[in-house]
């Protein structure tokens, strides 16, 4: 087992981000105080003395100027990491994603692709300020063209992150930063590209399946040990991507288990849980042994921490909506 | 009403004609700004014509083809649109020397970041007319080959394209390329915060990119002087610590001096420049504008003499460098070049959206394939009808 | 009825801003070029003359510049109702609008308001360049704290744009373009704020509902009509606000009429329509004769103008899950 | 390894203690900003006397009082948070004299737009301290009366806040009401957009807002050669026509001298100015940073003599305004204020998130009532555990 290491997740991160720079002489980091400072969650820390300034690069401040200057390095050959440092910093760079990058390809005919990773740390649990716990997936993922994936550990971290930098269009790198000092595992040395595409079964269920990613996994499993004591066995479906679905995945989770919940941080109101809902309907609404449930952030700003405990879902309304499924 | 030119007339006479000259007619709105610009046309005769002499003869002759090629396609794609072969078309009539010459400054291998007003300069690269054309049909193959021209996609939001020029410049100096970018911007562009990010960083990191911003003293109906308190675009440079150069917008020569000087600065590692190309919107901001409705009409026109066509034809006559009679052929082979685009417009087939889904990803999702991209499969007796 | 008089929408928008302006003392506009040149889609056409330049303010370039200062308005007593030229065009007031609009009554635990409306002509339809055919509601309904409404005919704009400006809270008001001169209704002289809060059946039916808004109503009708002659009752429910949803109206279609579906521009994935079929899950999953489908935008940029009415929910497609809930 | 001062113990000392002065110590990373800064403390110690002789002792007293106040809440903050009673916290240690000097300047019904590092100056505006730490603290109460005390809520994103003074400023000369707005920035602000977008249309609209911006030469770890090649803030103030005042961010009658001037322009329709306070950022960013990570602790140190409550107190001392033991006595003062303010923190209720849900929306809709804030009522046997 020398091979293997164990990390954290934010340890995945900058060790895949090593290995892409190592890998890929056209790759380079850019972000705010991503270089001496290593990045405020460290996830850069080390690459610059490894790599030099001009792979690791501290840019102004400015969002839209530097994610915008990424679209442009796409254009000469690079392949451009940018950090975003807290979730809500993203938003001044909305438009450069989702009007510029997120078209690129449409817009040459199919022709060519942005190879473009946005990492953004996102969502709550962390006992931050105010807008550093933002969970801003559902935006990236309504507006297309864009390609949205969430890890839900180090290996995930580390083999998505691989995988998205190779994947030839942008990708939104969401990390639960929740998770990021939740725990190690042991991880290769050299991460593998994940597939993106598919969702995974972090545990297997054949009485009812919740759907979940990121730091939701964690509060899912929690969930699924009190109901195995219950006698009840529920599938964990770690999404990954959220745009597009691992539909093949979701729909023989219906299919097989007859009762399907989403959890997610993001605000309720068209967020990935209506999308799943909807989608179940349309597609397998026959196989379905309950209705859909969703347990998810409320349709009010993250609250500051004190009470942030209370808006992020929480293993007993995993339970609640579980047995309401049952007893359905 | 007064009525700007009928499309094929110039310059943009209603009644009175005007002369093409040194400068704007006496009054003109806006011409004190052009105080100071650096200018070729706008010289003495005697030193226009020395000038003019000096420049090497064909290259003197292939911007007046470039811009003769811009007009011709310019006029007409406003026919085409009052025939309602093609939607909206933001006209640059009288952006055709500052456009011309920063194509024609730059080598093929430099990257240019259009904005909708600059739809044709990917023409001077050698893309078939049809294509921005087809652009503005509103058909997919209006979409040029972005790699094979280095012109970025037409950006439609204001000063969005300006960090894009700022990090191809870069990142090519990054790679060791040797070329530089150029990004076009209005001057109500430089309200937006997109310029100010990409000035900054292209300042900072010392990019070898050019922001060419076109001072038209209009942003639609708005005047300049409801835009900013800086009407003189180029001051604007010193808060990054960038050079800038201000030129006159509708001179071919000097505009193409200046974007050559600036490229020359990026080349050999100076970093960014701002060329102000000083001018002023002749036309309306577009075919669905109406002008009357907030500018003077009257006064615009005396703005008529700086039309850079007729301008730049009578400065290259009076120099000797070609006569009428081959300046106008010039632009009969220009004009013919596009001959038969109504009919190449009308008989491109159209794209299915079948295919335009194909080309958002490079795996195309479920979602996106033709068989679901209507609805999803449906339950029951429906489907996509 | 010489109190009544024939517009058609942008028409009914401007008599709703003057009768604002003339109204309220402290209300005043914001926008590019909406002075002299009355905006470019003329929703401000004669206002200027009438009311001055200190109340019909053009503003220079900067999306996120003026709808910032219309925040800061507010805090002194104004009353802005801005107007963003077209869709896309929001994206760089995105931040401001999320991150700041949507919060500040929350940032005041409840005591203060933002009185203020953010006009957004949006939407396809109209043979537009790029970018100028967004449909956005998703974007401001997902991320908490803002108001979203759509007009969809001239009374409708006219009494929920008074409504908005008397909200006492920030309103994104969706205009469908694609319906600005698409006819005229007599409408009064002086409009009366409408219910926000309501959505409004727009034709009666029992067998089946559709569910629309903005310009999606006029398709759901020639669709309604047809199917009516088939023998089928179709009703028709305009929504109009996105955000918060009328939920009893939504619940009393499913629970009366047993089959649901959702017609809108916006892309499908996590759009409004997920929403509604999420909804119906949770709350009358029992009640339903079918499953709730949607007929939506595609999950991709919106086509340029030659193929938008290939992208555009089309009256076909809505026939087409009709026949199939009603042959579920 | 070096290690930013202990709380309480001033000024920055590590090993070798060092005089308050006029200037930092020779060698001082970015002191050269401060030649031409408007200073009071920085003069010839005569003129400094002879300064702070003429001003009305009272209002001298006042701003050191004011002073005191900040460094007792940033000390107790930094403590608190170290005690895990409040969160992750931004020390704005030896910014105490530029945002002293920033309200008293103003007058009560002027409006000020903070940001994360400017959460204390509500309490010179009467707001309890408890206020800003329960926010720290992430509490809802830390949401202070905006109304009241005219005073914009904290506001997190860079230069978010500074159209919104903009905004404020403008708005109130509309409605003839006899007010200014502040808005506070850092050098790293002045990169992004919204200032640009703040800036130019303040200018113009003759807004009269003051943008008060304070050059402390770092954004983190980004030092400001890396923020921008125009290390003078004020210059960029030319770039929108609007005049701009550089003065010494660590003299608080400089300062308070610079921010009245700014209100007077503004008041007398003069519009925006762009008030630069050079200084150093004396500490870690925040509790969470390392600064040791990017930069030379050694060096910094050169910037100790600056630290304004020391520097002030001398000076007001040497100049015979006030004893030591006076200045003493305010400082106790000051900080016998927040005596009990950790007991007040523990013992301030906990509020319910039905309760905050409420406060969103003027009409709480209905997925936000309390009986649907966590789930809507679901079906089965289920519902909210
Ligand atoms: C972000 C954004 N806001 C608004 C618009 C709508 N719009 C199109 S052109 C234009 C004026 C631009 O003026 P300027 O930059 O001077 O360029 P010009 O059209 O004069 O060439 C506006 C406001 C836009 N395209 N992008
Ligand atoms: C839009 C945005 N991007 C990133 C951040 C994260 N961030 C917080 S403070 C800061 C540096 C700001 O530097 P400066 O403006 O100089 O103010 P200072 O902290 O030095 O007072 C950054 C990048 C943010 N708050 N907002
Ligand atoms: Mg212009
Ligand atoms: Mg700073």
């Amino acid at each position: 087992m020398s091979d293997l290491v164990e990390v954290n997740m934010v340890e995945a991160i900058c060790r895949g981000l090593g290995q892409l720079l190592e890998g890929d002489q056209e790759s380079l980091l850019l972000g705010e105080d991503i270089g001496a400072n290593g990045g405020v969650f460290r996830a850069t820390a080390g690459l610059r003395g490894r790599f030099g300034e001009e792979r690791v690069v501290d840019t102004p401040l400015g969002e839209a100027g530097f994610v915008g200057a990424a679209i442009g390095m796409c254009l000469v050959g690079l392949h451009p990491i940018v950090e975003i440092q807290f979730d809500a910093f993203v938003y001044p760079a909305f438009e450069q994603l989702i009007s510029q990058a997120a078209r690129f390809r449409w817009r040459t005919r199919g022709a060519y692709g942005l190879p473009l990773v946005v990492r953004i740390p996102y969502g709550g649990g962390t006992r931050a300020p105010e807008l550093h716990s933002d969970s801003p997936e559902t935006l990236f993922s309504h507006m297309p063209g864009l390609r949205v994936v969430v890890p839900s550990d180090p290996l995930s971290a580390g083999e998505m992150l691989v995988a998205a930098a190779e994947l030839g269009d942008p990708v939104i790198f969401l990390e639960p930063k929740r998770m990021y000092r939740r725990g190690r595992q042991a991880v290769p040395q050299t991460f593998q590209p994940a597939d993106l595409d598919r969702a995974v079964i972090r545990r297997p269920g054949t009485d009812l399946t919740v759907i979940a990613y990121g730091a939701m996994i964690e509060v899912a499993d929690a969930a699924a040990q009190q109901l195995e004591q219950d006698g009840v066995s529920a599938r964990i479906l770690d999404l990954r991507s959220i745009y597009p679905l691992d539909r093949g995945a979701i729909l023989a989770a219906a299919e097989e288990t007859g009762r399907v919940m989403v959890v997610h941080e993001a605000a309720r109101h068209c967020g990935l849980g209506a999308e799943v809902a909807a989608l179940l309907q349309e597609e397998v609404a026959d196989r379905l042994l309950a209705p859909t449930l969703r347990v998810t952030g409320m349709d009010m700003p993250f609250p500051l921490s004190q009470n942030e405990d209370d808006a992020l879902p929480s293993v007993g309304r995993v339970l609640a909506a579980a047995h309401s499924m049952l007893d359905y | 009403m007064l009525q700007y030119r009928a499309v094929g007339t110039e310059p943009n006479h209603v009644g009175t004609p005007v002369t093409p000259g040194r400068g704007p007619g006496p009054g003109a709105p806006g011409a004190d700004l052009l105080e100071g610009a650096r200018t070729v046309l706008g010289l003495p005769d005697s030193e226009t014509t020395s000038r003019l002499r000096a420049w090497p003869r064909q290259a003197a002759l292939d911007l007046f083809l470039a811009m003769a090629r811009l007009r011709a396609f310019d006029e007409r794609a406003v026919i085409l649109q009052r025939q309602g072969r093609i939607g909206t078309y933001p006209t640059f009539y009288g952006e055709e020397a500052v456009q011309a010459a920063s194509v024609l400054a730059l080598r093929a291998e430099d990257w240019l970041f259009p904005t909708y007003r600059q739809t044709a300069v990917v023409t001077l690269r050698g893309c078939p007319p049809l294509v921005p054309l087809l652009m503005w049909r509103g058909h997919p193959g209006g979409w040029h080959d972005v790699m094979r021209y280095r012109v970025a996609p037409v950006c439609v939001p204001v000063a969005t394209n300006l960090p894009h020029a700022v990090g191809a410049a870069w990142g090519a100096r990054l790679r060791g390329q040797d070329l530089v970018a150029l990004g076009y911007g209005g001057d109500g562009a430089t309200s937006a915060g997109d310029f100010h990010e990409a000035c900054n960083l292209a300042a900072v990191v010392g990019a070898p990119v050019i922001f060419l911003i076109n001072n038209n003293q209009w942003a639609i109906s708005t005047p300049i002087s409801r835009q900013t308190k800086v009407p003189r675009i180029a001051e604007k440079a010193a808060a990054y610590g960038i050079p800038a150069i201000r030129v006159d917008a509708f001179d071919v020569f000097a505009c193409f001096e200046a974007v050559q000087e600036a490229a020359d600065r990026a080349r050999s590692g100076q970093g960014p420049t701002l060329v102000e190309a000083i001018g002023y919107r002749l036309g309306p901001h577009g075919t669905a504008d109406e002008p009357s409705l907030y500018r003077d009409l009257e006064s615009d026109r005396l703005w008529d003499p700086m039309e850079p066509l007729r301008r730049t034809h009578l400065a290259l006559e009076a120099a000797g460098v070609a006569t009428s009679a081959e300046l106008d052929q010039v632009r009969e082979q220009a004009a013919a070049e596009l001959s038969d685009i109504g009919q190449a417009i009308e008989s491109t087939p159209a794209v299915a959206v079948e295919e335009i889904a194909a080309t958002v990803h490079l795996e195309t999702p479920w979602g996106l394939t033709p068989d679901r991209l209507f609805e999803p499969s449906w339950p029951g007796g429906g489907g996509p009808g």
